[in-house]
């Protein structure tokens, strides 16, 4: 039996592959020989071309043109003994399956010629080929339904997927943060600093160092402001309070310097120079 | 109401029917498995409801008419897939061919198809040979067949059936959509057989 | 031109331009490479020449202006791709884990917004280990941080200081609606007793 994918192997008929590989072998067949001579050769073949004996009962039946409901069991017996007969010379290793059915059709056969017993199971007359023509009506189905499965049109072999691609640029994605990421790197930080040291970061003062950015930022772009420009009013008083602080710290850092040229002249402020000890 | 869509609610990330269509048709060409209508959902900051989507996924289907690539319902949900006559346009730029089924291959998967759920013994009932192993693992690998459970019976052996991706891979979107089975000679077995009439679906 | 393309014909593979524009649209869609001229000319039976595909690809990308998926032209051949305006979309639908930046990252960006403006020295000194130059540049280039000035020393050295841009990314209005930080001693006593219980003040 050849179970595995045989990407040679084709659902067609039976027949239509025996009489195909019967070909390869050189001899040139358009239906099995009558008298069920099988060449050596050739015997190989066409026990591959059956599934099993089902599939090959249906191509006796089919082949000698037998009624599947009123089977002659006669015949058909004697046509598959054969067979069995020789592939058991030839192949030794024929599958036990062939030799189950081959037993099964000498019981039904003997049963049939044996005079019916009087009571049968509920009084309803019995065919012994009953439980065959079961089988073998049920396995010509699922061959039918096989050869459909395998006409729909199939995913990969009748028609493809699609899938445009997604450009790898624009799939980058960027790591996201929250405050709570700040934190925490923050508190990581303390943790490995020396225990001593306080550090104690309120709002009141975030706001300081934040505005001390934006004033540094707004001196580079500017140049000098009036000391009165860095104020908006709109802000409010903490906002005031908070750019003033900031000016203040600045100027503690050394990062910014207030000047006023005389009395009651406009104050500036400006970007620290370089401190001339530091300029050689 | 036929083609009225009234803009989402609040717009802010879609504005209307197009913007939709237009977005839907962006996710779906750039996924390649088959999206769910909740996956789509997911899609858009608004909540949309089932009934407008389904709508502008019809229209979308309907406004790719015509071409080698088609807007497809399956099992699996929405995908956009190219149509079979386009096939050898395909073939010719990947000449590799996909593997071909074996029959016993493609028997036991119509046994556990039509029949599922069902143990390897009812396959080997009904096809009237041992099961091979790698037949059965070659159909897992494809995802066309699963374990759904186990019989509860000696040696609780597992039960196979079909995979909604087996569905969605032969453009189907329910088992009842499968080809029905021949009924052969039914009504002669039924006359004849009284105590084996064929299952019936 | 809008969707009237002719139904496919089969005749010499391709009879005319939009037959041609169809095919190529189908193939470049259905597959997951870029595909140079090359490939593409081996889809056809017919022989065209280059001129004449590049032709079709233009018009072809012309055709899909406005859409949320392009034809483009990279170093690999002609592809289609989503544009970035969609990403946020498709996103959405895979939404995967964003990255995180490093501790050492993050200190740096709480020193910075703590204690600005702060020399590189400061940073230093404040963590007790060497700035990286990358992550000064990763911090710059989020914009994030930004030269606000420099410090009247030797050498000059850089203040920084966080940006506007920096407090919306992190919904902020301003910098003291950053977490409060609780006093050092505080903060070791509540972690050697192992409780962290969330900072409160």
């Amino acid at each position: 039996m050849n179970d595995v994918i045989d990407s040679a192997e084709s659902i067609d008929l039976a027949e239509e592959e025996v009489r195909h590989l019967a070909r390869v072998q050189g001899e040139l067949w358009t239906d099995l020989p009558t008298d069920l001579y099988i060449p050596p050769d050739a015997l190989e073949v066409i026990l591959e071309a059956f599934e099993g004996p089902l599939d090959l009962l249906l191509w006796l039946i089919r082949r000698n043109n037998l009624d599947v409901l009123d089977i002659n069991m006669t015949a058909l017996t004697r046509q598959y003994m054969e067979y069995v007969e020789v592939m058991r010379r030839k192949r030794l290793e024929l599958a036990a399956e062939y030799l189950v059915m081959a037993a099964m059709l000498i019981e039904i056969k003997s049963r049939m010629l044996l005079p019916r017993p009087e009571r049968q199971e509920e009084g309803e007359e019995h065919d012994p080929r009953a439980e065959l023509v079961r089988r073998l009506l049920e396995y010509e189905r699922i061959k039918q339904g096989a050869r459909a499965l395998d006409d729909l049109p199939r995913l990969g072999r009748d028609f493809a997927g699609v899938g445009a691609h997604i450009p790898r640029l624009a799939a980058r994605r960027l790591p996201l943060v929250c405050g709570e990421d700040l934190m925490e790197a923050w508190r990581a930080i303390l943790k490995r600093a020396s225990m001593n040291r306080h550090h104690r970061i309120g709002r009141q003062e975030l706001s300081v160092r934040e505005r001390m950015s934006r004033i540094l930022v707004r001196l580079r772009e500017s140049g000098r402001v009036t000391f009165a420009d860095l104020f908006d009013p709109a802000e409010g008083r903490s906002g005031l309070v908070v750019t003033f602080l900031a000016l203040l710290e600045l100027v503690r850092e050394r990062l910014v310097d207030i000047v006023q040229n005389e009395p009651f002249a406009p104050i500036h402020a400006q970007l620290a120079a370089a401190e001339p000890s530091h300029v050689e | 109401m036929s083609n009225d869509f009234s803009p989402p609610v609040d717009a802010g990330d879609a504005a209307g029917l197009p913007d939709i269509k237009r977005i839907l048709e962006t996710v779906l060409l750039a996924s390649a498995e088959a999206l769910t209508l909740a996956e789509l959902k997911r899609v858009f900051e608004v909540e949309l409801s089932n009934d407008f989507l389904r709508r502008a996924l019809e229209e979308l289907r309907a406004d790719w008419q015509g071409r080698g690539v088609e807007l497809a319902l399956v099992a699996d949900g929405w995908r956009f897939q190219t149509r079979p006559e386009y096939q050898r346009y395909l073939d010719r730029l990947n000449p590799e061919k996909p593997p071909r089924y074996s029959r016993a291959t493609l028997e036991t998967l119509a046994v556990i198809a039509y029949r599922q759920p069902v143990t390897r013994g009812d396959i080997e009932e009904i096809r009237g040979v041992a099961v091979n192993t790698q037949i059965v693992k070659t159909l897992e690998e494809r995802g066309w067949i699963e374990v759904v459970g186990h019989k509860e019976v000696p040696g609780r052996p597992a039960l196979f059936g079909t995979t909604r991706h087996f569905l969605s891979d032969l453009g189907l979107r329910a088992l009842s959509e499968l080809p029905p089975l021949p009924e052969l000679a039914r009504d002669l077995i039924l006359d004849s057989l009284e105590e084996a009439p064929p299952p019936t679906e």
